[in-house]
C-alpha cells in the first residue's frame, strides 16, 4: 500500500535534527512541520525574509504583514527574526540552511532536478526553488512515484527543463525512498512503501540505481 | 533643510517619470507593496516601464493594475503566477519577462545599490536561467555571472518614516523593500505613519535616509491578503 | 533545544581551533571587538592563524595580544596603523599582510557569508590592490573582482543575544560584526547582556540565530577608546 | 598671504549644497565641519557605519560605541542611524553620497590621487580611502601646496602608488584652487589666495592646468 501524503512528510521530518535550520517548500513539504518528533527542535526559515515560523493564526491573529513564502498567512514564535530578502537569500546561498524538502516535477539518476516549467505551458518562474537547491546543505524530493499519465518521475534524465543540476539528495515517493551519501554517488533504494515490492518500484521507475535496503 | 515629505504620490513623482523607464518596485506578493504609488503611476499614465518586481500582482491590485493599463513592457520577476491579465499579455507577446531566481533578484538590487556592477552566485548553473551568461569556475566549482540593477526610480512600502527619509519596515513586509530603495537612482517612500525626528531609533532604522529622496504618507493601505490560512482556535 | 549558550570562552571555543586557521573577527579599531574570546584565543596558544580583521588592534588590546604573542601569521585588514609589534613583525617579515580596501573587506566578509565566490568592484582599480586580480568592464567601465571569504571560525561581540543565538549590536560597535558572523563556518558571539526568548523585538534582530552557533556572556567589557576627543561643556 | 587650514576647511565648506550627503576624511578635513553655513543642512557619514554625525560629547556624553571613521569619540543627532560596514560601504560604492573631502600626498593633472603609502616606509592600509575615491560621487582634495621639502604636490603624474586613478574634481591647497568640469577635463585654476600671484603657483606646480579664474 502506498505512502499517503501525511506518510510521506512523516518520513521526510525523521530526517530533521535537533537544531537544525530548515526550509520546506509549497505543498506536501509543508505538511512536514506537523510531523517533527518530539524532542528536536526545528527552525523554520521561509525566503521572503523570516525566520522562525510559527502556525498558522487563528482568526484574531491573522496579521497581512506575516506571511510564508506560499503567502499564507502565519504567526511569530519567540524566536522569530526579519531579514530583508537579500539577506534571507544570503542564508541560504551561503550554506546556512541545513535541509530543505521540495516537491518535484522529475527527478533524475544524477540528482538533476525538475520543478519550474513545462514547455509550451505558462511558465510562473523559479521563484526561489532555483536559489534553495543551489545554496541549502541537503535537498529532500517529495513527490509522487508516477506522473498522472503513469509515467516515471525519477528518470535516467530530465525532460523538463532543470531546476538545478546535481542538487537532490533524497527522494520521497508514495512508493519508496531513495538516498545517496554523496553527489558523486548513484541513488540506492533504501526502503518501500508496505506491501510495494522491489521489482514494482523497478518497473516504475526510469533511473538506474542500486538496492541498498536500510 | 530639504523638505523630503511630499504632500501626495503625484507630488512626490512629479518630474521622475517618463515612458521606457525602469521602476524597481519593493513586496513579496501583495504583502508589503507601495499600493499608493502604484494609483499614481497608474495614473500617471506613464508607458513602456520595465518593472524590476518580484512578482506581478493579482489582476486587480498591485502590479496588475500597471498591467491592466498596459504601462508595463516588461517585467524582471521572480514569479508571476497569480495573474491572468499578465498571463494573456505574455502569451501573445505584448509583454516581456525577464525571469530571475529569487535570491538572484534579491541579490542584483542589492548589488546594483551597493556598486556592484556583477557577482557570481551557484544559483542556476546548468539551467535555462544561466543561458547566454558567463560562467567562472572557483575552487573547482561553477558559477554564473549576474549583473547589478540600477533603476531609474524605486518605489517601497515602509512601516515608518521620520522627515529625514530613514525608514522602519514591519514583519516580513521588509522584504524587497530595503534593497528597491538603495537601487533607485531616486526613492519615494510611502510610510504607514510619519514619525518626528528622532523617534526611530537610531539602531534599529532598516532604510537610511541617504537612500530616500521623497516620502508621503501612504493612503492606500488595503494590505490584501494572498492566502489566508487560518487554524481553529482550539488548536 | 540544541543549548547554544557555553559558561564560559574556553568551553565555547573548546574543538574548534586548530594551528594554521583562518579567523574573521568583527570589530572597528578597539570598537565592538570580542574581547573575552580573543583572551581566550590567546589562552589557547592556538598558532599560525590568519585573522581577518579591519585592524589589528593596539600593542596590548585586541588583535594585538595575538600578535604580541606572535599567534598570527597573517592579518587579511584594510588598517593596521596603531600597532609597533605589528609593525616590528611585519618588517622582519615574521608577519604576512593582506592589505583590502576596508569596504572591500566588508563586501569580502559578507559575499563569504552569503555564498557569493567574487564580486567586482571600482575600489582599487589602477592601484596596486588590483595588481594580479583579474578585471572586467561592464557598460565601459573597468571593475577589479575581489573573493568572497569564509572563514573556519568567526568571534564577534554584541550587545544583546538570546539563547537562540539572536543579536542585537550597539551603536557603531555593529561595524564588522555581523558580517563576520555570516562569513564563520563556525560562529562565537560573546554578548554584554542575555536576554530572555522573546525579549528582542524580531523587526530590530540585526544578526538572525542561523548564523551563531555558540555564544557566551562577555567578562571583558573594557571598550577601551582610542580617540578620547572632548568638546567644552558650554559649546 | 596663503590660506591657513581653517580657511581652507572654509572654502571646501562652501561646496556643500543643503542636503548633502558628505564623508569628510581624518585631518584637515574634519574641520569643514565647523565652517558649514547657515540654511545648509548636510549629514555627515562615517564608513564605519555611522549616518547624521553630531559634535564632539562632553565628558558625560562620551560612549565608546560611539566612534567616527577616525576612532574619535562622537554623538548622535536626531536623525541618526548605524548600519553594518557592509551597508556603510554600499552608500559610499554606490554613488550615495554626494561628496567626500579628503587630503592627499599627491594628485595628478589627471586627476589620480596618492594619498596611502609611501614606499620604504611603514604601510598602514589603504582604510576606507580607496572605496571613498571610488564611489563618492564628487572628491576635494584639501593639502599643502607643497611638501615638506618644497616639491609641487599637484604634478604631472603621482609618483606614489596610487588610491584611485583620475578621481579627484577640485583641488583646494594654501595657495589656490583647481577645479575641473568632469573627469574627463583638464583641471582649471580658478582661484588664488590673497596676494598669490599666478606666476608663483605655476612656479610651484608641477602639473599642467589651464587659468580660468571664478
Amino acid at each position: 500500500m502506498p505512502w499517503t501524503r501525511d506518510e510521506m512528510a512523516a518520513l521526510a521530518a525523521a530526517e530533521l535534527q535537533d537544531g537544525f535550520y530548515v526550509n520546506l517548500g509549497i505543498g506536501i513539504p509543508t505538511l512536514v512541520a506537523n510531523h517533527i518528533a518530539p524532542g528536536i527542535d526545528v527552525t523554520l526559515q521561509s525566503e521572503n525574509g523570516m525566520l522562525g515560523l510559527g502556525p498558522f493564526p487563528t482568526e484574531a491573529e491573522v496579521d497581512a504583514d506575516i506571511i510564508n513564502a506560499g503567502k499564507q498567512t502565519i504567526t511569530e514564535l519567540d524566536r522569530t527574526s526579519y531579514v530583508s530578502s537579500a539577506d534571507s537569500f544570503g542564508m541560504i546561498r551561503g550554506g546556512h540552511i541545513q535541509l530543505s524538502v521540495l516537491g518535484a516535477m522529475e527527478v533524475a539518476e544524477n540528482g538533476d532536478l525538475a520543478n519550474w516549467m513545462v514547455p509550451g505551458k505558462m511558465v510562473k518562474g523559479p521563484g526561489g526553488a532555483m536559489d534553495l537547491v543551489a545554496g541549502v546543505q541537503r535537498i529532500i524530493v517529495l513527490m509522487d512515484h508516477v506522473d498522472k499519465q503513469g509515467a516515471a518521475k525519477f528518470r535516467r534524465g530530465c525532460t523538463l527543463p532543470l531546476t538545478g543540476a546535481n542538487v537532490v539528495d533524497m527522494i520521497i515517493t508514495n512508493l519508496a525512498i531513495f538516498e545517496r551519501p554523496d553527489r558523486q554517488s548513484a541513488f540506492l533504494l533504501r526502503r518501500l512503501a508496505p506491501g510495494v515490492t522491489a521489482q514494482e518500484v523497478r518497473d516504475l521507475t526510469e533511473a538506474e540505481y542500486e538496492e541498498a535496503f536500510a | 533643510m530639504v523638505q523630503k515629505i511630499h504632500p501626495d504620490a503625484p507630488s512626490a513623482l512629479a518630474g521622475l517619470l517618463f515612458d521606457g523607464m525602469t521602476i524597481a518596485a519593493g513586496g513579496f506578493g501583495l504583502c508589503g507593496i507601495p499600493e499608493t504609488l502604484i494609483q499614481a503611476l497608474v495614473d500617471s499614465g506613464t508607458t513602456g516601464i520595465t518593472a524590476v518586481s518580484n512578482n506581478a500582482g493579482v489582476d486587480d491590485f498591485g502590479l496588475g493594475k500597471l498591467l491592466r493599463t498596459r504601462q508595463i513592457a516588461k517585467m524582471v520577476s521572480s514569479y508571476v503566477g497569480e495573474n491572468k491579465e499578465f498571463e494573456r499579455q505574455y502569451l501573445t507577446g505584448e509583454l516581456e519577462i525577464e525571469f530571475c531566481p529569487q535570491g538572484t533578484l534579491a541579490e542584483r538590487m542589492r548589488a546594483g545599490g551597493a556598486g556592484i556592477p556583477g557577482f557570481y552566485t551557484r544559483t542556476g548553473v546548468g539551467t535555462l536561467i544561466a543561458e547566454g551568461k558567463e560562467t567562472k569556475v572557483f575552487d573547482g566549482e561553477t558559477f554564473v555571472l549576474e549583473r547589478g540593477i540600477v533603476a531609474d526610480l524605486a518605489i517601497v512600502k515602509a512601516w515608518k518614516g521620520d522627515p529625514y527619509g530613514n525608514l522602519v519596515f514591519r514583519k516580513s513586509a521588509r522584504n524587497f523593500n530595503p534593497m528597491a530603495a538603495t537601487c533607485g537612482r531616486v526613492t519615494v517612500a510611502e510610510v504607514e505613519e510619519l514619525v518626528a525626528p528622532g523617534e526611530l531609533e537610531p539602531d534599529q532604522i532598516h532604510t537610511p535616509g541617504v537612500f530616500v529622496q521623497r516620502l508621503i504618507l501612504a493612503t492606500h493601505n488595503e494590505k490584501r491578503i494572498e492566502q489566508r490560512t487560518i487554524r481553529k482556535e482550539a488548536q
